[in-house]
């Protein structure tokens, strides 16, 4: 068979799709960990401020499992996004834009999540 | 061949919402695309209305207080039907993605689907009764 | 055969050059265990002389004569009238969509010979690579042989577009290799034919599918599409896991 | 080189391996068909390439010309061709009679042929009828007709051959005195009419040259001869399986990708345009196809058709006539000048076809370069589609 000799496409290979599916999973984990955790230690929900300041102070564990949970979350939902506008066949230079964006709101959103995490567990300290 | 116009004969982005004409895995792609979105949209709102504990108590506990009305109870729901099918279809199509169960992918999708209404109806019931 | 007869009500997709695409009845009297090409053969032959379709083998080894009928991809061919409509029902007749429609029901598929050719697929190959009697997918254990060579039989996919068309990525994805083009891919291995990693493990390639099995569902030819891609994906991770590893 | 335009009408086997030849020998080359490739009898063939042993008793040129060109297209056309081999059966008494002409034909034909034990036979092929009483091999095999076509039109179409697609001829266009020089056409696709001008025009619609010979007025001895085929859900053998006697209906069990293909009867009509396929005749398949293979009848029937042969001359009943080809000069025949039909012959001839039509339009045009379709590789049938 007489063909033409096949030239690989450039872009981004498995590693992207894999870190989704890993996220993915990951956050099913802490998710789960999550609901039992909640569930064990705090019976009565998390409804008012006070109560959410108590728990992460008195569980450090806690704030350092949302914290890992907002970092997968955040890339599993930026990593998806970026795969439903790959989709629509984007041209090169727009789609490079996309990444910036998409890379821009991932540090945004973590850095914030982060510095939340850390105005809530040293509220009025 | 002479042809006309060169473009595809697509509708866009509807061939990723119509279920008409497609099967069990198809369905399973839209409502994994609809709550890929719905909840992509609902992270980025949490977040956002997280950073009311940094503000202290009156304004989380007052927002709290907002959210008890029943059609923000009904997003939270959506919210928790939503994640539990993306969780559980995205563990079907990654155990699919390594080579396991893709000839039993329908009946997989039916056990997601069954998993994920027994998963709402318990919520829902805690839901219900907490509030 | 029985000599039962339906009136069925073909409603067809018609376009001419750059003319705006619109629909128009043909009411046929058929037998309901005719094919639904027969249908469409007789409006050429007895009704319009204008409509445009492809066809040639009748009998699901050329690929040639898939439409949309009621919105489903067929090999129209293979396809009995009885199982797609009743009695003074209707069959709406389209063209394959995500290629370009050259005129009525007949799309330009070149789309999919580009990439059928840029992972090489080769029209013939051993048997043991073939899924004989559409049972499964795995080749069989004993593989005739004749004075110790194997046998070369011509590969079951027809190359008829039915994939490309049903499936929800294609339609928005103009790059995207597509099902027909992966599964060929995969049944020559990753291991047979190294080469091919870099054409499938891309961004157009093997991560662009969402696994909507549409392509196993209307697949004509037992190719099951959607099983080769997810297998071409382990294939692809194993290999550059191994990478990771210092493997070759 | 000449710069001859040669018009060929018809893009089934028989047209699309003249445009090959023709664009090989240098002729500027125009291809009109009124459907896609291979849309009317060749698309429809049994996808038989057969060996000869067929016709080897009462047909010895059909015969020595098959045996010929199959082992040619092997060589030029390798990715539309199964090598699967094949098997003459003889389940009955009748059967066993034609043993010795088979043999003795096939030796006059230089058919290479082995005889198999009817226990070594089953060992091969485990699906076949167990009261086998002799088994020989012969060199069968099976095409896919599409591409077998498609690799044709791809070659020529690389050597500069233009195709027109869904483009009917609706007239001849003629000098005045009656002679042709051109067609006027109907491309259904655009919707557009237009006229094509050239030096020969070549009508190679098989079992329709009639339609066009008649738009010149000639009338050409054809005789459109139909037959059924019918395909069933399951590969059942590896190889070609054959009734060992003189042809008739239902003697061809093939095996196509992965289903089996049996065929055929053979009956006339008047209009090749349209043929029903009759439910007796595909009753008639699975009567006897399972005499061969016993499997098929718990097999699911996957698909019927119908295929018009264009069988040359009209009167005598369609077995008995000669499966070879004519290609006719119209000038000789009938003082038309710039038409050539060719007619007749079948699938496993198609090069060979194309080879005597183009000597013929050569010769009348004083064109003096050989054939060398015996010797060309065709290119891969997808670049028909991929330029």
């Amino acid at each position: 068979m007489q063909n033409t000799i096949s030239q690989p496409k450039a872009g981004e290979s498995y590693l992207l799709w894999f870190i989704k599916i890993v996220t993915g999973l990951l956050i099913i984990v802490i998710l789960f960990i999550h609901f039992l955790v909640n569930h064990y230690l705090a019976p009565e929900g998390l409804l008012s401020h006070a109560e959410v300041v108590a728990y992460y102070r008195n569980y450090p564990i806690v704030p350092i499992m949302e914290g890992f949970f907002l970092v997968f979350v955040v890339s599993h939902s930026l990593i998806g996004t970026r795969s439903i506008l790959l989709d629509l066949n984007l041209k090169k230079n727009i789609m490079r834009v996309v990444d910036a964006l998409l890379v821009t709101v991932g540090l945004v959103a973590t850095g914030y999540g982060i510095w939340l995490l850390f105005a809530v567990i040293n509220w009025g300290a | 061949m002479e042809n006309p116009t060169k473009k595809p004969n697509t509708r866009g982005i509807l061939d990723w919402f119509d279920p008409r004409g497609r099967r069990v895995g198809g369905w399973g792609f839209i409502l994994n695309r609809l709550t890929a979105i719905g909840l992509t949209v609902y992270l980025y709102l949490h977040l956002i209305m997280l950073g009311k504990l940094a503000q202290g108590p009156e304004a989380y506990d007052s927002f709290i207080a907002f959210a008890k009305q029943p059609l923000i109870m009904f997003g939270e729901m959506l919210v928790i039907i939503g994640g539990l099918y993306h969780g559980l279809n995205g563990v079907r199509i990654a155990l699919n993605s390594f080579g396991v169960g893709v000839p039993a992918q329908k009946q997989l999708l039916y056990g997601v689907l069954g998993l994920t209404l027994v998963g709402s109806l318990i919520f829902g019931l805690r839901m219900f009764a907490t509030h | 055969m029985s000599e039962e007869k339906w009136t069925v009500n073909f409603v067809v997709y018609r376009k001419k050059g750059e003319g705006a695409p619109h629909y128009q009845t043909f009411t046929l009297e058929v037998s309901p265990e005719e094919y639904v090409i027969d249908g469409v053969e007789r409006i050429w032959a007895f009704h319009d002389r204008s409509l445009v379709f492809a066809h040639a083998c009748h009998h699901s080894t050329c690929g040639a004569c898939g439409m949309r009928v009621n919105g489903v991809e067929k090999l129209t061919c293979i396809t009995r009238i009885r199982d797609v409509t009743s009695n003074g029902g209707t069959l709406r007749i389209e063209p394959l969509r995500n290629f370009p429609v050259i005129s009525d029901l007949v799309v330009d598929m070149s789309r999919l010979y580009v990439g059928m050719d840029k992972v090489h697929a080769p029209a013939v190959h051993p048997l043991s690579m073939a899924p004989l009697e559409g049972e499964g997918i795995k080749p069989p254990r004993e593989v005739p042989m004749d004075d110790g060579k194997e046998y070369l039989r011509l590969a079951d996919c027809i190359e008829c577009g039915l994939c490309i068309s049903a499936c929800p990525v294609a339609g928005t994805a103009e790059e995207y290799l597509g099902p027909a083009v992966l599964a060929a891919a995969q049944l020559q291995g990753l291991g047979r034919a190294p080469d091919l990693t870099a054409v499938v493990d891309c961004v157009d390639g093997v991560w662009r599918c969402h696994s909507a099995y549409e392509c196993t569902a209307v697949c004509p030819s037992s190719v099951d599409p959607g099983w080769r891609i997810m297998d071409l994906r382990r294939q692809v991770l194993a290999q550059r896991i191994r990478r990771w590893f210092g493997g070759a | 080189m000449s710069q001859y335009h040669a018009i060929v009408v018809g893009a089934g086997f028989t047209g699309v391996a003249i445009a090959h030849d023709l664009a090989l020998r240098g002729f500027r080359v125009t291809v009109v068909e009124r459907g896609p490739i291979a849309n009317g009898t060749s698309g429809r063939t049994h996808g038989l390439l057969h060996s000869g042993a067929r016709y080897a008793v009462n047909d010895q040129e059909s015969a020595i010309e098959c045996i010929q060109e199959n082992q040619i297209l092997r060589l030029i056309v390798p990715d539309a061709i199964e090598p699967n081999g094949g098997l003459f059966i003889a389940v009955d008494e009748s059967d066993l009679e034609y043993r010795e002409k088979f043999i003795q034909g096939c030796e006059e034909c230089k058919i290479p042929i082995r005889e198999l034990t009817p226990k070594e036979a089953l060992r091969i092929e485990p699906n076949l009828n167990p009261k086998l009483l002799t088994a020989f091999t012969v060199p069968d095999g099976t095409f896919d007709p599409l591409r077998l076509a498609l690799a044709f039109a791809a070659t020529a179409k690389s050597n500069g051959a233009v195709f027109h697609l869904y483009t009917d001829v609706v007239d001849l266009l003629t000098d005045g005195q009656g002679n042709i020089k051109g067609v006027k056409v109907w491309n259904r696709a655009a919707d557009k009419r237009f006229e094509i001008e050239g030096d020969i025009v070549v009508n190679a619609t098989g079992a329709w040259v009639g339609q066009i010979t008649s738009m010149a007025g000639i009338r050409v001895p054809i005789a459109p001869t139909p037959g059924v085929m019918v395909a069933y859900d399951k590969r059942l053998t590896q190889r070609a399986i054959n009734r060992l006697n003189k042809p008739g209906d239902g003697d061809i069990v093939l095996p196509q990708r992965r289903m089996m293909v049996v065929g055929t009867t053979s009956f006339s009509i008047e209009d090749p345009d349209y043929v029903p396929v009759l439910p007796d005749h595909v009753a008639l398949m699975i009567e006897r196809g399972s005499e061969l293979i016993p499997a098929l009848r718990q097999t699911k029937e996957r698909g019927a058709y119908m295929a018009t042969r264009p069988l040359i001359g009209s009167g005598a009943p369609g077995r008995s006539i000669s499966r070879t080809f004519k290609a006719y000069d119209h000038k000789e025949t009938d003082n038309v000048e710039g038409l050539v039909t060719i007619t007749g012959g079948k699938a496993t001839t198609l090069r060979l076809m194309a080879e005597k039509t183009v000597d013929l339009v050569c010769k009348k045009l004083g064109v003096n370069v050989p054939c060398t379709t015996a010797e060309t590789p065709l290119i891969s049938y997808r670049k028909f589609y991929v330029d």
